[in-house]
């Protein structure tokens, strides 16, 4: 497939304009339908899609496999971190009414943050799983 | 003291990501030994606090349940923590030699790093108080140890990770619709919540035929017989470390879920009128009979052990089928005395495998004599399954009879003596095997030469063994610690 | 009318699952699963679920799909075998049983929409009544999902996170081993 | 007896599926469509739980000046993490396939058994 100049054009406009709506899916998913999760897989989808079109090396040139190892668990680092932190401010785990000036605001951000964790840890693995899988097709 | 509880959870969560991430076999070794050395403490400690039939209630997110989750900590709650994490300990001293002999290099960071989410998602298990969220943490346990099982050597455990993998899934699929039926009747997840509604919506038949799927859901989890059939090979393929840790803990955990649904989310009589406890006694019983049966006729030692932990589940499962405060007792004391034995045999079978780099036992003739010290403690912990005076498997048969007379059930009290005639028989298949049939050849010889390392049995193997033979000593004869914590857990569940 | 729309959509999805059970042709049933699920995502948007339509969309169509043809490319294997040994009657009498039992649990079970029934009455009530006021979000799915139920999520990126391992740990090494050989060459 | 059939048929029907899809696990042999089987099974279920948040009139559960009734949120809440599960199981499942392909050199579970056997 990596030869098909359709392909390949449409991919390189199509792949920001998914990676953009993944970002607005994330950070709207407050006011929207949408969330982390979305996010996250919609994200992958246009690393896949590159992968796809442009070949496994080439997306892994985009993103080495390192930094989705580490992707992976920043995200749930993220979120537990987000629950500690709520401990020591004097709240309980995950309350993250004491992160803010006033519980709502504190919510609020607490909820943000944790979205972003849900994330990082959905996009990685995703696309984890996608090049783990993939390179055993390789051609021998 | 509040805050002291979720930390159980909080670290291993914390720290399994950063093992992952640590690419040195021995780092990430210390880190689990540490997480489940911490563990083991907060989960006594929690114990120790709670033992008097007090509990600690925890909301996480600080919502008020029943619309947040929480956590509801009694003495039955910490009892299986501290079962957990206890064997997580025994099992990490025994993975320090055994996991780079058996675990590609590469691959050990991974699989400390699932090793803790299976200890997170089972110390999970036994926290909640709010049973989707103890789906959630089911699926964290049961995913990371489908991985951990295919881990081991022999290609048949990637065909036992799989059927685990099916079966499991439908057993959790099974309680999600049970989850999803109670729901539908109270509108709510929490489990005091439901209890103490119960009345307004028992007469539903939504109610009933929650209990039939979350029972049975939980069975296959728990390999109660005859939902036993993905168990045998799981443990007897898995690498010995996972065979270790799973084999005590895992079906533990899923029968402690049983018993916090039948006699803490249903009231005790609705499931008595469903004849519940005669079908579990008298398949408890079959199982005890099948598992020891089965278990004399194998002559792989682990494959033995597997089926031995089928007969065993049975006598839990007789236990809290007998519906009285001291059969309910015995069930909770042998879930402890059982993790404990079989970790302890599954150590044995560990360094065999380790030493022989085999463990039929047709090829281990004679081994006993080349290595006393190990051939002593298997006999002690195998001596502890027939239920040997002195030994903590006494201590539960003799509860189990206790309850069994008390009820008149004379069929139980056959079962359970017929059941240790039998263990009888495939113990001695195992030290007969290991001590008195003269040797076919000469087995060190066997390994690869020139690896001094595999001649001796390596240190931190045997401190396991040793500790979990003299702790089935210990808790045989000094029984008031380990009857305290069953007896105050059964009473904290026939209160409800 | 999004009963009857509702009607359609999951006759046609029993179709789809019975195509996926009879096809042969692997790839072909790849296809019927990605539409499965496809459909699958459609009634959540009838069912006023969108939050859930997106995710499975998403997951199921995109995700899951992805992997199976991935799978069934690695494996070079597109064909079902005609299984003549393995029994169909216990299977076909367990399913039986089990939709039996959960229509009889059914039979009491509040209609379809019913405003009064259970699980809107307790505690879900509360969530449309004060969430937003509680968490400053509108979307109550999100705040049900990330504070409320806060530690559900953080459960859900954790079984993520096994996942991720647990593949990792399967298919990580970049030669491919024979298992067989490694335990007798030990 | 109208009312009774058009208020369960709903349920009934998803019912059909989870047979469906339990049976297409439990009678096939081959790895790959068991997966599918499980993955529909699951599916299923999901689709129970969300019918069960349904409110007739009502609309999509974010708050909005306009509308007044709202559908329940809570059991799209739990879905979403039941399909997170569902997926990586599935991930799981299939690379443990292949794996075992690369191992047995089939993917049929009666011949993997039956190669089992003869060790």
């Amino acid at each position: 497939m990596a030869n098909d100049l359709i392909l390949r054009v449409v991919t390189k406009w199509l792949s920001p304009i998914i990676i953009l709506f993944a970002l607005y899916v994330q950070f709207h998913g407050d006011y929207s339908p949408g969330g982390g999760f979305q996010a996250g897989v919609i994200f992958s989808s246009a690393i896949l899609l590159y992968a796809l079109t442009y070949g496994l090396d080439a997306a892994l040139q985009l993103i080495p496999e390192y930094i989705l190892r580490i992707g992976a668990s920043l995200g749930v680092l993220i979120y537990g971190g987000v629950g500690v932190a709520s401990m020591i401010l004097g709240g309980n785990f995950l309350n993250y009414s004491v992160l803010g000036s006033t519980p709502v605001a504190g919510q609020h951000l607490g909820i943000i943050i944790i979205e972003l964790g849900v994330g990082i840890t959905v996009a990685s693995v995703m696309v984890l799983l996608f090049f783990t899988f993939a390179r055993r097709v390789a051609p021998e | 003291m509040e805050q002291l509880t979720i930390l159980l959870i909080v670290i291993p969560l914390m720290v399994a990501p950063i093992t992952a991430l640590i690419p040195s076999e021995k780092v990430t070794w210390f880190l689990t030994l540490i997480v489940c050395l911490i563990s083991l403490g907060i989960s006594c400690y929690i114990l120790y606090e709670v033992i008097d039939g007090s509990h600690v209630i925890y909301e996480l997110g600080g919502w008020r349940p029943p619309w947040g989750i929480e956590y509801k900590i009694d003495s039955l709650n910490a009892f299986v923590a501290l079962i957990v994490s206890a064997i997580g300990c025994l099992s990490c001293l025994f993975a320090y030699r055994s996991v780079p002999d058996e675990i590609e290099e590469k691959m050990i960071p991974l699989f400390y790093a699932a090793f803790q989410l299976c200890l997170l998602g089972l110390l999970g298990i036994a926290l909640t108080g709010d049973i989707f969220n103890l789906f959630v943490f089911l699926e964290i346990s049961s995913l990371s140890s489908y991985a951990l099982i295919s881990m081991g050597k022999n290609r048949k455990a990637l065909t036992a990770a799989f059927s685990y993998l099916i079966l499991g899934t439908i057993g959790a699929t099974f309680f999600l619709i049970g989850v999803g039926f109670l729901f539908a009747a109270s509108g709510s997840l929490n489990t005091a919540d439901i209890a103490s509604r119960f009345d307004s919506f028992k007469d539903m038949q939504l109610v009933e035929t929650a209990l039939i799927f979350m029972v049975l859901g939980i069975a296959l989890k728990a390999a109660i017989f005859p939902l036993h059939s993905w168990l045998p090979n799981a443990y007897s393929q898995a690498p010995s470390t996972v065979g270790i840790f799973l084999s005590a803990t895992a079906t533990k955990v899923s029968i402690y879920v049983l018993l916090r649904i039948l006699y803490d989310l249903y009231p005790f009589d609705y499931w008595v009128d469903m004849l519940l406890p005669q079908i579990m006694l008298s398949l408890g019983c079959v199982a005890v009979i099948y598992g020891s049966y089965r278990a004399w006729q194998q002559t792989e030692m682990k494959r033995l052990l597997a089926f031995s932990s089928v007969a065993q589940i049975g006598y839990i499962v007789i236990g809290f089928s007998l519906v009285s405060q001291l059969g309910l007792t015995a069930a909770i004391l042998h879930l402890f005395n059982h993790a404990l034995i079989k970790s302890t045999l599954f150590i044995g079978a560990g360094i065999l495998l380790y030493r022989a780099n085999t463990t039929e036992l047709g090829s281990l003739r004679g081994l006993g004599r080349d290595m006393p010290w190990t051939f002593a403690a298997i006999t002690l912990a195998g001596l502890s399954l027939i239920g040997v005076p002195g030994t903590v498997g006494f201590v539960t048969k003799w509860y189990l009879l206790e309850a069994a007379v008390e009820k008149g059930m004379w069929i139980v009290v056959i079962t359970i003596v017929l059941g240790s005639v039998l263990a009888i028989g495939y113990v001695w298949k195992i030290v007969e095997n290991l001590y008195f049939r003269s040797k076919h050849k000469v087995h060190i010889q066997d390994v690869p030469s020139g690896d001094s390392a595999i001649a001796r049995t390596p240190k931190t193997m045997s401190i396991a063994l040793w500790i979990g033979a003299i702790l089935c000593i210990f808790f045989g004869l000094n029984t008031e610690l380990s009857f305290e914590a069953a007896s105050s857990a059964a009473t904290a569940l026939l209160k409800q | 009318m999004s009963l009857v729309v509702n009607l359609v959509l999951l006759v046609f999805l029993l179709v789809m699952a019975l195509a996926v059970l009879k096809t042969r042709h692997l790839f072909a049933m790849a296809m019927l699963f990605g539409l499965y699920s496809l459909l699958v995502a459609g009634l959540f948007v009838v069912l006023d679920a969108p939050d859930v339509a997106f995710t499975e969309a998403a997951v199921g169509t995109g995700i899951s799909t992805v992997l199976m043809l991935v799978t069934l490319a690695s494996i070079k294997d597109g064909h079902e075998l005609i299984s003549t040994q393995k029994s169909r009657t216990a299977p076909l009498i367990i399913c039986v049983l089990m939709g039996g039992l959960l229509i009889y649990g059914t039979h009491d079970i509040a209609e379809l929409g019913d405003a009064q029934s259970a699980p809107h009455m307790q505690v879900a009530a509360r969530y449309i009544e004060k969430g937003q006021e509680e968490t400053g979000v509108p979307n109550l799915v999100t705040a049900v999902l990330a504070s409320y139920r806060g530690f559900d999520t953080l459960g859900e990126v954790t079984v993520v996170l096994t996942a991720g391992i647990g593949v990792l740990m399967l298919l990580g090494s970049r030669k491919k081993l024979r298992i067989k050989e490694v335990s007798n060459g030990k | 007896m109208i009312e009774y059939i058009i208020g369960h048929i709903n349920y009934w029907l998803i019912v059909a599926i989870m047979m469906v899809g339990l049976y297409t696990l439990m009678s096939r042999s081959n790895l790959i469509k068991k997966l599918a089987g499980l993955s529909m099974f699951q599916t299923a279920v999901i689709l129970f739980y969300v019918s069960l948040g349904k409110v007739t009139g009502g609309t999509v559960p974010i708050i909005s000046e306009k509308y007044s009734l709202y559908s329940n949120p809570l059991p799209q809440v739990l879905m979403l993490t039941a399909i997170v599960v569902g997926v990586a199981t599935t991930a799981l499942g299939f690379a443990l396939v292949i794996r075992i392909k690369e191992a047995y050199n089939s993917v049929e579970e009666n011949e993997i058994s039956a190669m089992d056997e003869k060790e």
